[in-house]
């Protein structure tokens, strides 16, 4: 397994450099230009999630890729997370959502004051 | 930022032209601009999404806003040409339905 | 100051992504077109530069993003190096030409079994 | 990938087309694809520039290797079209001179 991680500040404007890494790694596993999109898009999500529910203190998001032969797993992290950032907050309903129909798996846990997000794709055969 | 925004006025609508993305960082310019279109204009409002290359929740929620003002207003948005990766993003959210969507 | 890091293996696979990231970086600073290109250049023969000195059992390949308002400061680095692959090998000399011509800074370490070089570009007022 | 070789005999030299990038990935199959042509022509050889999106120290230094094999046989290495981000690092390395760099 190849292990890719990026640290970013928690800024808006970085999310398109996010999105270009998980495009450009599922390019290289394989991904057919259809699927590359819709990892380029929940990653995009997660960041946006991610964003949202971050405290004015949390300084960065970090990403690992997991890369297998055959899947591409994702988690998303951010170190300080305002309590008062509801994780069923409406505005994340339809980033949830997007993320849900597109990938495998997608798991959100958050835990002393730290929000973890994991998601994952299978290479189709 | 990876957003232009051409506003075009017709006779019969007025047209707004989204050029690139519309994410968290580019959304809120997109919603100012947008919303001071609606909020200035008496006519239906069409969004040319030919050369939207990627639009995420964020966006979709300033649309989504965007909607909300023109029907109190007793106006419509139709969004034509979106491409099919953008497009998919309307049907996973059910957008599809609140919006006049048109074309391929 | 912003900082962006990653990390990745070390393998040719990887460093066309790396240099996505410089220059997704460098337009979001607001570099033109050229200045854009050879950042991504000069970050392409750097990583080139450490996998050709790295030992077959480093394994991360360290990319720091140091951004200023004026200043994009950038640091590769990679755990074990190769004794044997001298700093100075021949194959090494066209990519150091290229990194000097097109950088404003460009400083190569090797210290401790680690080899860690440092390269920044200045944005023309 | 993210390089495709076209090869193609024309009557007076034999042609390669490198579309993509050429970097420290993609040179080993660029030198493997490149050495076999060169062992087996008697034509001198135009290398296409015109779509080499990139390249690298690693691929410069396949074509110095290509260069050398070409002129142990007394032929030559022409290089057309290439951008000018790409011409810019033939420069800098001085091989526009030991090349034959032709156009734009
Ligand atoms: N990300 C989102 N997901 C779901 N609904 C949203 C999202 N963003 C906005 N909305 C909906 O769009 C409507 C308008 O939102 P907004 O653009 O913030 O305008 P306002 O806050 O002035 O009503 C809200 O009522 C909200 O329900
Ligand atoms: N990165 C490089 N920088 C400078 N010169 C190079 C580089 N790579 C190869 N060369 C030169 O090109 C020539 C051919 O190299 P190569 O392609 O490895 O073929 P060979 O090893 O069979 O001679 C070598 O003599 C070397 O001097």
């Amino acid at each position: 397994m190849d292990r890719i991680d990026l640290r970013v500040p928690v800024k808006a404007e970085y999310v398109s450099m996010n999105r270009l890494v998980s495009s450009s790694l599922a390019s290289l596993m394989g991904f057919d230009i259809e699927a590359i999109d819709d990892i380029k898009v929940c990653l995009g999500e997660v960041c946006n999630q991610c964003i949202q529910l971050a405290d004015l203190k949390a300084e960065y998001l970090m990403i690992g890729f997991m890369r297998d032969e055959e899947l591409l797993r994702i988690e998303v992290s951010v170190d300080v997370v305002n309590e008062g950032n509801e994780l069923t907050a409406s505005g994340l309903e339809m980033s949830r959502l997007i993320v849900e129909t597109l990938m495998d798996d997608f798991i959100v846990a958050q835990e002393n004051g730290r929000v973890r997000i994991e998601m994952s794709r299978r290479l189709e055969a | 930022m990876n957003l232009q925004i051409e506003v075009r006025t017709a006779e019969e609508f007025i047209q707004v032209v989204p050029i690139g993305e519309i994410d968290v960082y580019s959304a809120p310019a997109f919603k100012e601009e947008l919303f001071t279109v609606i909020q200035n204009t008496k006519k239906n409002l069409v969004i040319d999404g030919e050369k939207l290359d990627y639009i995420d929740s964020t966006g979709l929620g300033v649309l989504i806003g965007g909607l909300k003002r023109m029907r109190e207003k007793g106006l419509s948005i139709t969004i034509t040409g979106l491409n099919p990766n953008v497009h998919k993003l309307f049907t996973i959210t059910a957008l599809d339905k609140p919006f006049n969507i048109k074309g391929a």
